[in-house]
């Protein structure tokens, strides 16, 4: 370990944040980038399976709200892109790399959203998700990654028990279709939210470097096991079933048992043979494609007015 | 006293059309999500989207109470077929590339915000209430369009002739909005609508303005204008964003929560 | 006996697939109207879509009386929602270019040749009936699907490339129509749909000699199969397309008459 | 007259039909081109309003009738550029005419579809108006064209009937919201429906050579008060009104009197001002434009084909 390699580890070891203009290894660098970049590229795909059903909101008052989620998830991609740029990555870049299939985005965002509970569903159990991985990530290392998971963990948790209580009301004053509709949507992202944790320690590559940086704090399998623990009991009292016959409280583990998960399945998705990766990928590169010339222009339009400025000074 | 009855007829009938013109042109943002030409435009769009059905939504419970109250706000925006609605013909026009999105959120946002600046003073507390908060909103969403339009009126070549198309292709559903008929003639008076001809003489000042600054050619005072979105006489496309926007009230009639 | 009705219902389940299936690629191609790419087409694409929705309503015709008459072909077709619906995930994959509208169309009419062949000798009068009638219908169908593969596939460059995308984009929805989940295993021991191991490779063969006389590749035969659509768990695109089709009869549920 | 003229016109007057290989003035071949491709042009323009309800028919049975009813109008159009090329022109050029503005087509497909009951009206007024036209073309001097009429005519009939059928079902067993429907579209099309006989006879321009050509038969106005004569009871029988307070049975003339049309509206739409000009003419464009390459790539496949059977031969 070279020097500046052993005060870097020291200062993370210490809990001091990692700025933009301090020292770092290229690969902590490279993984933070990779990171960052596939957590913005989440929010943004992740605007589409709820943009999905925006149009067809079934009141103003759940519009309202549904668009507002949308607009904070595009707020997050940005605060994300701006975090990631700090450390000397180019959005645009990045973004080319999500288009041709070499960056990733969270996998959940390949599944349909089919009825409109999908929208409570997606709120619950996927943000959710995200949220269990989030709520650890304020800690990361990394201060402008850190920071921006703090804003962002804020809004989620809103965002959260806004789709719970979309359920809760079909739930309690729906109809028998209403409630059929919230089943039906938990049957369909019970699995894939469990799967937004990534796979089992065992197979996970990069975990123990990163778990060393304090980029990643906790293991895929405890994140998970805290999600589920945390998220059987909102179940239950929903008065609804998760698909897995396998799920049950055990006391001597103090931690629900779950079923093994469609291991086959996750690592088609992520192939990209899910339901939507190839709809979801060509949405986002038809609207950066077909944006192109706004952007020029918008770009022409400003090296325009700097320029009158100078002539005018 | 015998007016008062035809006053509240008129204004109900005037505030589904601030309604229904707010809530359809937010409709056809929505159908942008995802598909912007960039990050910051998909937060800006749903941004103005989110205002625009917020202030649907005012207006539409103001218009149930008047009526009575047998419809709520939902009811007038999810129950209501197309002949019934009272939007502009220019919102519900399609989405089209980024141009034809931005000259029409323009002029609708031009004759929006004096629209509101009249509505502020209006006598009636409630509306000038819910227009005083509209106006803060669409100050910012006309500051936006304008910036906009010089952008890509200014922009490259390729941007100034999309644009072009644009303005050219979307005149001709201006007229409806600068022409005041009976109720909106009949409110003027009271107070509770603009000056038709102020409004008229105000939006085409700033549309000129806009439009020179962009480098844009201005259309022809005597164009032929489309008539008939105010009283229920739309374009093709209504019935089809309605169909969308409808389908899960209609297709479960019987659900009292959502 | 205390096999029969089991029979029935699976019988009357795989009739809401035939005729979903009909009704919704009838209806993806109705969306063409007036947009085809010359008149000859317009009045094929229609005619095709025509024989589609007819046969459709004989499906649901016998599916309405299986079930016991609660329902009719039109309480069928237009009152229920995606989760209901049973159609091929290809059917209602979106128009795209033509090459796309060719390809789904030469997939489906292929599988749905072999699978009316087969309907025609079944046990069950109504069911060898409708087969009969549909399957003249669908070997004109089949004949110009094939030609058009070909014509897109050895024309020029452009069309050659458009259909290699269209085949490439399209084949993970073929292998849904191929495999027979329980419902269809237990009607094909009853003679009441095609065996499924026969219906593959006909397919197979079929579209293999098509596809190599088009100068189309061939997509790798293990190639990741989406699933679904056979028991409801469709595809976003179903939702849009139903919103639009049954829009009179859910916005005006007390008519009796249309 | 030349001995040429003079033969043609002995033809004429005898009612013999003029056949593709006959000759005739280059005036009269100019005018039929531009009459047929005009009508050729509606037939496909036609299309749209009803492609517009198409993918909304509320039942089955109305959703077949009017597939049906569009397929038969793609015949007709197919019929009509047949009738047209046997005069020499090129039915690209023709279709290019259209797509650029120079070529008309009935204005009454510049009015928008709002309602299923147009539907029934269109078939009802607009085809019923066309028939009116259409029952003289029958025996119209160009051979070709009356045949073509001939056939027309009897598909138009059937449609106009099928669509009085839509409009008196739902008259008699409709709700009040169907019967509205109908009222309003009535409203609609009844002016419309009267400005497609073209303009009152003393602005007629081309009307004297055409009825001496027996191209026309009856002049404009004719045409119109025999519509209105035989639409007016029809009216009445759905218990329906005309927007025309003016519209009232003048027993000395035996015929109806009517309002003053609103010619200034019948100019503007003629100008490309109606409701939807542009939209028909940008449809029908781009659908041609998209097209090319499937016609070139057609067209590349028959020579191909030909190429292999010439050297199989």
């Amino acid at each position: 370990m070279s020097p500046e390699e052993r005060a870097f580890q020291e200062k993370v070891d210490a809990e001091i944040k990692i700025e933009p203009k301090n020292w770092m290894p290229e690969a902590y660098r490279k993984t933070l980038i990779r990171q960052i970049s596939q957590h913005a590229h989440s929010e943004v795909v992740g605007m589409l399976p709820e943009g999905n059903w925006v149009t067809r909101a079934p009141t103003l008052k759940r519009k309202l709200q549904l668009m507002a989620k949308i607009q904070d998830e595009a707020g997050h991609g940005l605060y994300l892109y701006s975090a990631m740029e700090t450390l000397g990555a180019d959005r645009d870049e990045e973004i080319q790399k999500l288009h041709e299939g070499k960056a990733k985005y969270s996998s959940i965002f390949n599944y349909p959203t089919l009825n409109w509970a999908d929208m409570g569903t997606v709120g619950w159990l996927v943000d959710g998700a995200a949220i269990v991985n989030q709520v650890v990530l304020q800690r990361t290392s990394y201060g402008p990654y850190s920071r921006a998971m703090i804003r962002i963990c804020k809004e989620e948790s809103f965002h959260q028990r806004q789709g719970y209580q979309i359920l809760l009301d079909l739930m309690r004053e729906g109809t028998a279709e209403q409630k059929a509709m919230v089943q039906d949507s938990i049957n369909r992202f019970w699995w894939p939210s469990l799967m937004m944790f990534g796979p089992s320690d065992e197979h996970s590559p990069n975990s123990q470097q990163s778990m060393a940086w304090k980029i990643k704090r906790k293991s895929n399998d405890e994140l998970r096991q805290m999600f589920i623990d945390q998220t059987v009991p909102q179940l239950e009292f929903l008065g609804c079933t998760a698909p897995d016959p396998d799920l049950k409280w055990n006391a001597e583990r103090g931690h629900y048992d779950f079923g093994e998960i469609d291991w086959n399945e996750f690592y088609e998705v992520l192939k990209g043979n899910g339901p939507c990766n190839r709809e979801r990928i060509a949405t986002r590169k038809k609207a950066i494609d077909e944006g192109t010339w706004v952007r020029q222009a918008a770009r022409a339009y400003a090296v325009k007015q700097q320029q009158k400025q100078q002539n005018a000074a | 006293m015998t007016q008062q009855p035809s006053q509240d007829q008129a204004l109900q009938e005037y505030l589904l059309r601030l309604a229904d013109s707010a809530l359809i042109l937010g409709q056809r943002l929505c159908e942008l999500c995802g598909k912007a030409p960039a990050v910051e435009e998909e937060m800006a769009l749903m941004n103005v989207a989110l205002d625009l059905v917020g202030q649907a939504r005012n207006w539409y419970d103001y218009a149930a109470e008047l009526e009575g109250g047998q419809r709520d706000a939902d009811a007038l925006a999810y129950r209501r077929d197309a002949h019934e609605f009272r939007n502009l013909l220019l919102v519900e026009q399609p989405n089209g590339d980024y141009a034809v999105t931005m000259a029409r959120q323009f002029f609708y946002d031009a004759w929006h915000y004096f629209t509101l600046q009249a509505l502020v003073n209006a006598p009636d507390e409630r509306v000038a209430g819910i227009a005083a908060k509209a106006l803060k909103e669409v100050t910012y969403h006309l500051r936006r369009s304008s910036e906009w339009m010089k952008r890509l009126g200014d922009g490259t070549e390729e941007s100034h002739q999309r644009m072009e198309v644009a303005v050219e292709s979307l005149w001709r559903f201006t007229g409806e909005m600068l022409t005041a008929d009976a109720v909106e003639q009949h409110l003027a008076t009271a107070g509770l609508a603009p000056d038709a001809e102020q409004l008229a003489a105000d939006w085409q000042g700033l549309v000129n303005s806009v439009l020179t600054e962009a480098t844009l050619s201005l259309p022809p005072a005597d164009a032929w204008m489309q008539q008939g979105g105010k009283t229920g006489r739309h374009t093709e496309h209504l019935g089809f964003i309605l169909a969308e926007m409808q389908f899960l009230q209609r297709a479960y009639p019987d659900a009292k929560i959502w």
